[in-house]
């Protein structure tokens, strides 16, 4: 999707890799990935060390190398993360009571660094990296069609119906957007003119993208119906179930993480 | 949407739950008004998985606008769905965000409220309108300007009332720096609900059915 | 010469009402849509046992909502439809098992994240266990050769595989009837030979009948036993290939143009001022046609 | 027969480099999508001053991607592409003047609200005024027979308007070069004529070059000036029609199939067993040709 931006991941890359990959993160279970989410969560939001934190990004990072995947592309896509925490971090992290690391003051106003209001935004900073990590190795190594038997085991009906048909549809959107802005592009439409024409013409794009998505679902769903769609289709992908192995090894690292964020005394 | 996903590790663990807790009930209370109630039928499932696709590929969109701006036209899906599909619609567009690192996993349930809030309110304001003598631009440029806002409101307060893991000020020191955030936000709102208003008026011209949810005359009409 | 040119009249369609191997029958169907454009318009229509039927039309002519109407995704306005002796209006219910559509774009069909979970969406919706429909799914994906398909996902595969997972995602409920919307329109000739192999399969081995809309009436020419031409909404002609396409009055009227072969040998006689004998359809009854001509003169 | 079977070498491409009326040169291209897929390799292709150029090769041949890159919408990964002798990568930003694209699907084309705000669009962005713009607008859509669609919502306009619309687009903005991708593949054999019309009307009448990629051949025969034979993201061959499409061997190799007149032509030669003297490739010219044989004898 060469004409949505860099920065965001690309879903047929990730695809693609999903698809391909063969490592041994590949193979083991789902569910196993999953669960380790879960506990990824956690643990994040358990920890308060900026230490752990950044002991956990290594080891999701050395996962995700160690599966083949492209690390330069994952640097892009650390960028809306980057922003997510920066605009909430950066305005709150000065002031804090702490150690001043460095202080600006105009009139009427002043603004201090704080060791803590440092460690408070690189804590967070990993913290939030570690798990976009972990989310991206889970979608690259996991193939699609056991998302989609996953997805249809977890949610009720109806949520699991909407979300197994958008996640097909994602696809096809997303390629006749593509192609729409470079419709647009050919004839001159990518260029920065005022500000009012640019929002007016993407403006038309996202009614466009809406109202042939309208459209499609209204074909999508007479196709359905063809085949006697009666407001439940299953996803019938067998998963592998979690491995003897796997269990032994998120019991130790569930042990792992109790024990470092209860009973070992970091100094930050 | 509020143009921020919390990401995962700002709030603790009993905030986490708790806002999962509050975001399942009324997404319980959704399902059952949709299955018991309004009896959803099988179009309108295409149609919110074609909505929740739509509204994933639009975010994705780089509007080289003041180096980039990305819309998620939240408030939009509110009119074109309603509050209910709404909110099934920001749960799964918050699921897949999550899967690609925009905002946390365990924040699904903080950020879908925020989202409830902008869907709910732009619908209802817009609904409101409907009485009113104003042109669709307006309408919908009002609605969304207020739904965003509402948004603001409600992340403003749950950030207040969890707190952000390791940030130790005061509330008044905490709700200036986020009103600072909330300011910011309103400015790419006002972008937002201007691309809202045309792509609504758009729609009004071309297929006014399409806005059946919030201006039922319009549909009967046709 | 003989083209059963039918009169747009109420009784067109009572002649042949006692048809006994008649599996659809659209009696006088009409169609406006809500907005008030009209889909078809007294139109008549029947489909026989074991036959490949070819609806022939220019754009907007009602071919497309013709096949709607089979199997009762759409419903007449006026006029009737019936389905192996069931009126649609009445049971429509079941409708769907017995008339298949393959739908004019592909993507449209292909819904679910994978090959086979799309083939299996018929067969499960007929209500047999998840196994067994696997197992249809894979027999229908063998039968048009598409079996190493099934894990794929349908957003990556081509255009022609696309096609190819649509017909066999409704073969996988084993209809008597399928009905194609242009099901070679965007594929390259290789693969519209491919597609056009499994009609006459379809046909040949599983004796179900088969419906194509489609503007290549060479295609037509070759693979269909009936022709129909469509145009405002309602059939004005239908017959053999060989009497319909020579009839160049009546194609030039509906707005399409014959089939290249017609074309060629309607040219070389006419150059020649010679009467014609045959009437060839397709390439190779075209050389067949003119070679002796050659060597006997 | 003489095809000028290029060679995959890296020189393929300097030999012609010094043609004067070149307008477009693509020397060496390849690009590979970011999932890896291929989309050319080393594609060598030129267009000339006011020639209609036919791309034919089958499906994910690589004929869309190559499209894309005569107008800067795609880069090449390696080699270049050079446009009225302006490397594209080195000033891309006006590139959109000279090359036109119609693309495949007419819907991704039509955005704006009103067939006239659409076609205006074009000439707006070259930096005119609105009043002109509507002027150029209203020309172009003259130009391809629109012009009473000028009021109309492209999204209920018929499959053949909405193509005329996307030509009139592009002619707006007054291109060199205009590249269509299938521009027939969904029309009936009437509008596809009118569209083939136009292409030899645009550069007859406007000297305009123009690059067609199509599945059909026969199209293909009757209008293009050269036929490239692109396969597996680079082109294999290219020549005249008669002797391109006369290679049965290059065009099988290719995944397609001959052109219908050229199979006739050929079944008649090998059945006679004589020997091909004329290369006839449009139903016209197989009829001067085959009329004489028969009278002749
Ligand atoms: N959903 C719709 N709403 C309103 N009018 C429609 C709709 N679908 C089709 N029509 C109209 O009905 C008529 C018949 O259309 P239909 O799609 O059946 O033609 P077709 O023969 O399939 O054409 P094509 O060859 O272009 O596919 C046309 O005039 C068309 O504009
Ligand atoms: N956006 C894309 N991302 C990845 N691969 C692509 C993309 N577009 C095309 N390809 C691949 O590039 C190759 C060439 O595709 P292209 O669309 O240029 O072929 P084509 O000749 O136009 O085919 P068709 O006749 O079906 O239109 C194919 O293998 C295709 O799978
Ligand atoms: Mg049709
Ligand atoms: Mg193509």
């Amino acid at each position: 999707m060469n004409e949505l931006s860099p920065h965001i991941p690309d879903l047929d890359l990730i695809t693609l890799y999903s698809e391909k990959g063969t490592t041994l993160f590949s193979r083991i279970s789902p569910w196993t990935k999953a669960l380790m989410l879960v506990l990824i969560i956690l643990f994040v939001s358990i920890d308060k060390s900026l230490i752990l934190a950044v002991c956990l990004y290594l080891i999701v990072l050395a996962l995700y190398r160690l599966s083949c995947l492209p690390i330069k592309k994952l640097f892009q896509w650390y960028m809306m993360p980057f922003i997510f925490v920066l605009s909430l971090v950066l305005i709150l992290m000065w002031n804090e009571p702490g150690n001043p690391i460095f202080s600006l003051s105009v009139p009427y106003f002043s603004l201090t660094l704080t060791d803590n209001g440092l460690l408070l935004l690189l804590t967070l900073l990993f913290k939030s990296l570690a798990t976009v990590t972990y989310s991206l190795f889970f979608l690259m190594t996991t193939k699609y069609n056991y998302f989609s038997a996953m997805i249809y085991r977890v949610f009720p009906s109806p949520i699991d119906q909407i979300f197994l048909m958008s996640y097909r549809f994602i696809f096809m959107t997303l390629k006749m957007v593509d192609s729409m802005i470079k419709a647009l592009r050919s004839r001159g439409g990518g260029l920065l003119k005022s500000t009012r024409r640019q929002s007016k013409m993407f403006a038309e794009v996202f009614a466009l993208t809406m109202i042939r998505s309208y459209d499609r679902a209204d074909r999508v769903n007479k196709a359905m119906e063809a085949r006697g769609f009666n407001g439940k289709y299953v996803a019938a992908t067998r998963i592998p179930g979690i491995g003897f192995g796997e269990y032994f090894t998120m019991l130790v690292a569930a042990t792992m993480a109790i024990y470092l964020i209860w009973f070992v005394k970091l100094p930050f | 949407m509020a143009h921020i996903h919390l990401p995962d590790g700002a709030f603790s663990i009993q905030w986490i739950i708790t806002w999962w807790i509050i975001a399942i009930i009324i997404l319980g209370l959704c399902l059952y008004w949709l299955k018991k109630v309004k009896k959803i039928d099988n179009k309108k499932i295409t149609l919110a998985a074609m909505l929740t696709a739509a509204s994933f590929a639009i975010f994705q969109i780089n509007i080289p606008l003041f180096g980039g701006v990305h819309m998620n036209l939240t408030p939009l899906i509110g009119m074109l769905a309603g509050p209910a599909i709404g909110a099934i619609i920001v749960l799964i567009v918050n699921i897949f965000s999550a899967a690609i690192g925009h905002g946390g996993w365990g924040m699904i349930g903080a950020n879908l409220l925020v989202n409830v809030t902008e869907v709910t309110v732009a619908y209802g304001i817009y609904k409101a309108l409907g009485k009113i003598n104003l042109d669709t631009f307006s309408k919908a440029g009002i609605g969304t300007i207020t739904g965003v806002l509402f948004g603001n409101i409600t992340m403003i307060l749950i950030i207040l009332i969890s707190g952000i893991q390791g940030v130790n000020q005061d509330i008044p020191n905490t709700l200036y720096g986020l009103s600072l955030l909330a300011a910011v936000n309103m400015g790419v709102a006002i972008i937002e609900a201007f691309i809202t208003g045309y792509v609504v008026s758009y729609i009004k011209r071309v297929r006014p059915d399409m806005l059946a949810e919030v201006t039922p005359v319009a549909a009967t009409a046709k | 010469m003989t083209i059963s040119q039918q009169k747009r009249n109420e009784h067109a369609c009572n002649i042949c009402a006692a048809d006994a191997n008649e599996l659809i029958h659209v009696d006088c169907a009409s169609h406006i849509y809500p907005d008030g454009s009209l889909g078809i318009h007294g139109m008549c229509f029947r489909v026989l046992e074991k036959e490949i039927v070819a609806l022939c039309g220019p754009n907007g002519s009602g071919k497309s909502t013709l096949i709607e109407h089979l199997n009762g995704l759409l419903r007449p306005t006026s006029g009737s439809v019936t389905v192996m002796g069931k009126n649609i209006d009445l049971s429509h219910a079941d409708i769907w098992r017995d008339v298949g559509v393959v739908f004019q774009r592909s993507d449209d069909q292909l819904f679910a994240p994978t090959v086979l979970d799309d083939v299996m969406f018929g067969p499960i919706n007929m209500g047999i266990s998840v196994e067994q429909a696997r197992t249809e799914a894979m027999g229908a994906l063998k039968a048009v050769g598409a079996e190493n398909l099934s894990d794929k996902m349908p957003g990556y595969l081509s255009g022609g595989q696309k096609r190819l997972v649509c017909i066999a995602g409704v073969l996988a409920m084993k209809p008597r009837v399928i009905a194609m919307d242009e099901p070679t329109s965007d594929l390259d000739s290789l693969h519209a030979e491919i597609v056009e192999n499994i009609i006459l399969n379809l046909k040949k081995n599983h004796g179900i009948s088969i419906v194509v809309a489609t503007h290549d009436l060479d295609m037509a020419a070759r693979i269909s036993d009936r022709v129909c031409i469509v145009k405002d909404g309602s059939i004005i002609a239908e017959g053999k290939p060989s009497s319909i396409f020579y009839d160049k009055n009546l194609i030039e009227m509906s707005g399409l143009r014959q089939p290249k072969v017609v074309q060629i040998y309607e040219g070389i006689t006419k150059n020649l001022g010679i009467v014609m004998e045959n009437y060839p359809i397709t390439a190779d009854e075209l050389v067949k046609t003119i070679a002796p001509m050659i060597r006997q003169n």
